[in-house]
């Protein structure tokens, strides 16, 4: 259950840049690790309080996604992909050598800390909540773009950013801000899993195919949708676990999951929300 | 005898229908123009007879074959021969390696140096500079190599588009003397032409299309008279 | 004359592409109210002046003033704040957004920058003017030319501009279509007081809307004019028809 | 000191011309269809366990197991076009990148399930080669050698033989190419085919000097991504100069600062160069 409240927070945030934005960010995990290594820091090494330490890691996230994103949401298409995969082993390489975080091998907690918050047991469980209240928030927080003028602004980029332009929309700001919006989210869960966690490594913080696996989930439900993301993680989500489980898959899951990305690629590209809307018109209205 | 004959054809981009119903025919050895305005539907029913785009309706034939559906790269090896608008020049390549290309066909490549000589011979400019890259060459000069690059894959149909377009006066006269040369020496030719009067002084047959159809057709002294053709085209 | 207020001045624009020069010392006025035809070849920089006007480029050399500010290297966004919008020769729908959507977009971002309420308001209102509304909630993509171009004049119509750039906006459209176009062009300006800015090839059209007519060849200002004096200009029938003597000389020389 | 940082720049060098050979296949496959081969990395490490099966398991030198791994190489090429890439040309970006990463999860996951993650070696040696005070193994220089070579065959390939033109043609204009005569399908689908014979040929290459595992190729295909970017996307020549400028650095960064540090200035570089140059730092066009 963890997992599928954090793929679902992650595939949702991600939805907002790759999704409303039609930016296609292949290192989002970026946002996660960086926000949960300061979060965790500050709660480790400064005995700040998880919840102020969480809201830190977003905050912290946004502002990296504000600079980063200032420089190369310049960049177009297969451009700006690259650089956020070379933005991302840049950070993880860059974490690996900063002795403050502990360099490669990262930092860990002194588990007495749980006693704060009513004892190991308890504090999974206050973390679940708060994870819990964090995925709906993240998709609250999509539905509202979605309708609303910088929502609107963010589609009318996807389409056609020259367009865009001309229509008045100050495309370098909106940008901006929907790559920041979405790496807030991500930041907060990152400080969340490594705190339940008790410690944080390079390794864990930044793994470049769980960026991948977050577009995959949002390629499934259906880009752009506010479901999309839910269903497409939730699906993705169970499909993996049952795939871990079964002794016959265990040692494919990769290959399966690939196989299967390469379906809705081929055959299937606007996810499974696309799929039922073009359908009928009625859906159309009902799964934005 | 015609080299080609498109009956009631169709098509488009997507799902948007440029050419509604086009028939049309070109007589071996003769000059055939096209003219009419900006977006009517020239360079598409041109794309379409290659086999850049498919047909949706009617049919193709060639030399009395059917090629409706054949691959543009099929139809180009066995002569029907476009040189496009705005040239598509291979622009990192120099002038040899594109006129090389143009001879890619087994059919073209066995007359290989015979139009090698004859591209030299019309376009000396050309001979001058066969290691330049067509990049950097002005758009006269890239318009020779179009040509050049054209005649080389041994056309049995040559057709070109907008064969004018941003040259300087001059420049067009040279071409258009070209193309009476070429017409004197046997080639079919089909032109698109924005440069009405000076398309029309050298052709046999015109067709004049309006809104993706044939709307009017003749020799080219007919439609040149027609007073609804000057209508069209200036308002007068 | 000299009472006119020129809402747009174009002076000496120059853009170069690489070596190639595609307007050279543009200079003209376009005065408030107005209808401003710009003909020429194909290739002759009438687009490429459009993209410098409105933002897209920022020219080589020369100047652009558009309601006494100079806007010479503004972005596209800042000059459409200003009051002018425009409509493109191959239609830039946003295809996945509804019809509706799309005139929304124009409404809240250009000139008067309306909250979504609002904006939805004028951009029904708008539909109904270029007699779209009934098809609000179909996809942008999912429309014929046509519609398409009404749709696009539509967007920019929602920002209630100042100034509005037509680029063929009668392109590829029936004689029936090209009429309906042209009543809206003339209502927008009689009920709206927009002034207009239009590239147009079908100059029958162009005769009958425009005010004066400016004419572009090989990137530069060649005539200008009322329409009757554009019609027999004999540059202009040169550039439209072929010079008759270039004709003659080439049969002479072919025979 | 100095004689150090000579060796360093020697043993970057010999090594950076097989990374240039790894980049060139990245940079051909995108310079004529402009899709970035996510694959690319899992495409090597089946060239280090082709060479490793050959040599170790069936005694082949392996410098002759290279042969049989281009041709290897080339089928599965043709094989990914087909299924994968084929289809997407002409979608949206997102799908080109998506497919080919789809295809390296297929052949991670399916190599992981053969191989294991754990270590490889292909164990075999054939001496040193001294120049003064700097000893080489035979090895380093022997697959700096093959790699010129392979560079070599691909320029004579490309700039001399009518398909190797035909393929230039395609990937500067794919229509007048078609009207020219020339099948661009099978000329696209050429080109993937000899895109990833590069890149197991590379990956060949590194399993006769490194030991290494299925995830192996990953390191290599960012490596190869900050070469594409040094020496501009879709030129062969500049993934060769971007090839030895990094081979160097790696060898020299470490002269100076902690090795740790050379994946963070790789990578910064290169999100620098895309923003700065994005036409690479040899300017093509």
């Amino acid at each position: 259950m963890f997992s599928l409240l954090l793929v679902i927070t992650m595939a949702s945030s991600l939805n907002i840049i790759l999704g409303y934005t039609g930016y296609v960010s292949f290192g989002h995990i970026i946002f996660y690790g960086f926000g949960g290594y300061v979060g965790f820091y500050l709660i480790s090494q400064q005995g700040w309080s998880l919840w102020l330490a969480t809201l830190a890691g977003g905050i912290t996230a946004s502002l990296l996604a504000l600079m980063l994103g200032s420089a190369i949401l310049r960049l177009k298409g297969a451009y700006f992909a690259l650089s956020t995969i070379g933005a991302n082993v840049a950070m993880m390489a860059f974490i690996n050598n900063i002795t403050f975080f502990g360099g490669p091998t990262g930092l860990s907690l002194n588990y007495s800390i749980y006693q704060d918050y009513g004892g190991p047991a308890q504090a999974k469980w206050l973390i679940f909540y708060t994870l819990f209240g964090l995925a709906l928030v993240t998709v609250i927080t999509s539905f509202m773009v979605k309708f609303s003028k910088f929502g609107l602004g963010l589609m009318v980029i996807r389409e056609d950013e020259e367009a865009a332009k001309v229509l008045g929309v100050r495309t370098p700001l909106l940008k901006t801000q929907a790559y920041s919006l979405s790496a807030f989210f991500p930041g907060m869960a990152g400080v969340l899993f490594f705190f339940k966690n008790g410690s944080v490594e390079p390794n864990d913080a930044f793994p470049l195919h769980q960026s991948i696996e977050m577009i995959v989930m949002v390629m499934l439900g259906g880009q752009g949708t506010v479901l999309g993301p839910v269903i497409g993680a939730g699906a993705y989500e169970q499909l993996r676990s049952y795939l871990l489980t079964s002794d016959l898959f265990k040692d494919l899951q990769l290959a399966i999951a690939g196989l299967l990305l390469l379906l809705i690629v081929l055959f299937a590209p606007t996810g499974v929300i696309g799929w039922l809307r073009s359908r009928s018109n009625e859906l159309r209205r009902i799964l934005e | 005898m015609a080299v080609l004959e498109v009956k009631n054809v169709s098509s488009g981009y997507g799902e948007v229908q440029i050419l509604w119903d086009v028939s049309l025919q070109l007589e071996k050895g003769k000059l055939t123009s096209m003219v009419g305005g900006n977006g009517v539907g020239k360079t598409t029913l041109m794309r379409t007879i290659v086999g850049l785009l498919k047909p949706w309706q009617g049919s193709i034939m060639f030399n009395g074959k059917e090629v409706t559906k054949l691959s543009a790269h099929t139809k180009a090896a066995e002569g029907i021969v476009l040189v496009p608008e705005g040239r598509q020049l291979f622009t990192d390549m120099t002038v040899y390696e594109n006129l090389e290309l143009g001879a890619f066909s087994p059919r073209a490549k066995a007359n290989f140096s015979r139009n090698l000589e004859m591209v030299y011979e019309m376009f000396p400019r050309i001979k001058e500079r066969l290691n330049q890259l067509t990049g950097t060459m002005s758009g006269g000069e890239q318009q020779m190599v179009a040509v050049g690059r054209g005649l080389m894959a041994q056309p049995e149909i040559l057709m070109i588009d907008e064969l004018s377009l941003g040259l300087s006066p001059l420049l067009v006269l040279d071409l258009f003397q070209i193309l009476l040369r070429l017409k004197g020496e046997g080639y079919t030719i089909l032109l698109v032409e924005q440069n009405v009067q000076m398309a029309l002084a050298i052709s046999d047959y015109a067709y004049v299309v309006a809104d993706g159809k044939i709307e009017l057709q003749g020799t080219s002294k007919e439609v040149a008279n027609n007073a609804h053709v000057r209508e069209a085209y200036l308002g007068i | 004359m000299s009472q006119k207020e020129a809402i747009l001045q174009g002076r000496k624009i120059t853009k170069h592409f690489g070596g190639l020069a595609a307007n050279t010392d543009v200079t003209f006025n376009l005065y408030k109210g107005e209808i401003l035809g710009l003909i020429g070849p194909n290739g002759a920089g009438k687009t490429t002046l459009f993209n410098q006007v409105n933002g897209v480029f920022s020219p080589s050399e020369g100047e652009i003033i558009f309601r006494e500010v100079e806007i010479t290297k503004w972005p596209p966004y800042k000059i459409s704040s200003l009051g002018m919008a425009r409509t493109h020769q191959i239609v830039r729908p946003l295809k996945e957004l509804t019809v509706l959507d799309n005139v929304i977009a124009g409404a809240c971002f250009g000139h008067q920058n309306h909250p979504l309420g609002k904006a939805k308001e004028i951009a029904e209102e708008v539909l109904d003017f270029v007699k779209l509304v009934e098809r609000r909630n179909m996809l942008a993509g999912s429309l014929n030319v046509a519609q398409k171009k009404r749709l696009e004049m539509a967007r920019a119509l929602a920002a209630n501009p100042v100034l509005l750039l037509l680029d063929e906006v009668l392109a590829g459209l029936n004689p029936a279509e090209i009429d309906g176009m042209i009543e809206v062009v003339q209502r927008i300006r009689n009920e709206r007081g927009i002034s207009i800015f239009m590239i147009e090839h079908v100059m029958r059209a162009l005769m009958t809307v425009s005010d004066r007519i400016i004419m572009l060849d090989y990137g530069r200002l060649i005539a200008e004019g009322t329409p009757e004096e554009i019609v027999n200009n004999p540059q202009v029938i040169e550039a439209y028809l072929g010079d008759p003597k270039l004709a003659e000389k080439l049969m002479q020389g072919g025979a | 000191m100095l004689e150090q940082l000579l060796a360093s720049v020697i043993d970057g060098l010999l090594l950076g011309f097989i990374y240039g050979l790894a980049a060139m296949g990245l940079t051909l496959i995108f310079g004529v269809m402009e899709v970035i081969n996510l694959a690319h990395g899992p495409i090597m490490a089946l060239g280090m366990f082709g060479v490793y099966y050959l040599s170790m398991e069936m005694g082949l030198n392996p410098y002759l197991a290279l042969i049989l791994v281009a041709v290897l190489g080339m089928v599965l090429g043709l094989v990914i076009y087909g299924i994968a890439v084929h289809r997407i040309l002409d979608a949206p970006e997102l799908s080109s990148l998506l497919a080919t990463f789809s295809v390296n999860m297929m052949i991670i996951g399916l190599g992981t399930a053969f191989f294991t993650t754990s270590p490889y070696n292909v164990e075999f040696s054939m001496g040193s080669l001294s120049l003064g005070p700097i000893i080489l193994p035979w090895n380093r220089v022997a697959s700096a050698i093959i790699a010129v070579a392979a560079t070599a065959l691909l320029y004579f390939f490309l700039y001399r033989t009518p398909p190797g033109k035909a393929i230039r043609a395609v990937s500067q204009n794919r229509d007048a190419a078609e009207l020219m005569g020339i099948p661009s399908t099978t000329m696209l689908a050429l080109s993937f085919g000899i895109g990833s014979m590069l890149a197991t040929v590379a990956g060949g290459l590194v399993a006769t000097l490194f030991s290494f595992t299925i995830l192996s190729g990953a390191t290599y295909e960012l490596k190869s991504f900050v070469i594409v970017v040094l020496g501009g996307l879709g030129n062969p020549a500049g993934a060769l100069v971007g090839g030895l400028i990094l081979g160097v650095m790696e060898g020299v960064i470490p002269v100076f600062i902690e090795t740790s540090w050379v994946p963070v200035i790789e990578m910064v570089l290169f999100v620098l160069i895309l923003l700065v140059k994005p036409q690479g730092l040899l300017g093509a066009k």
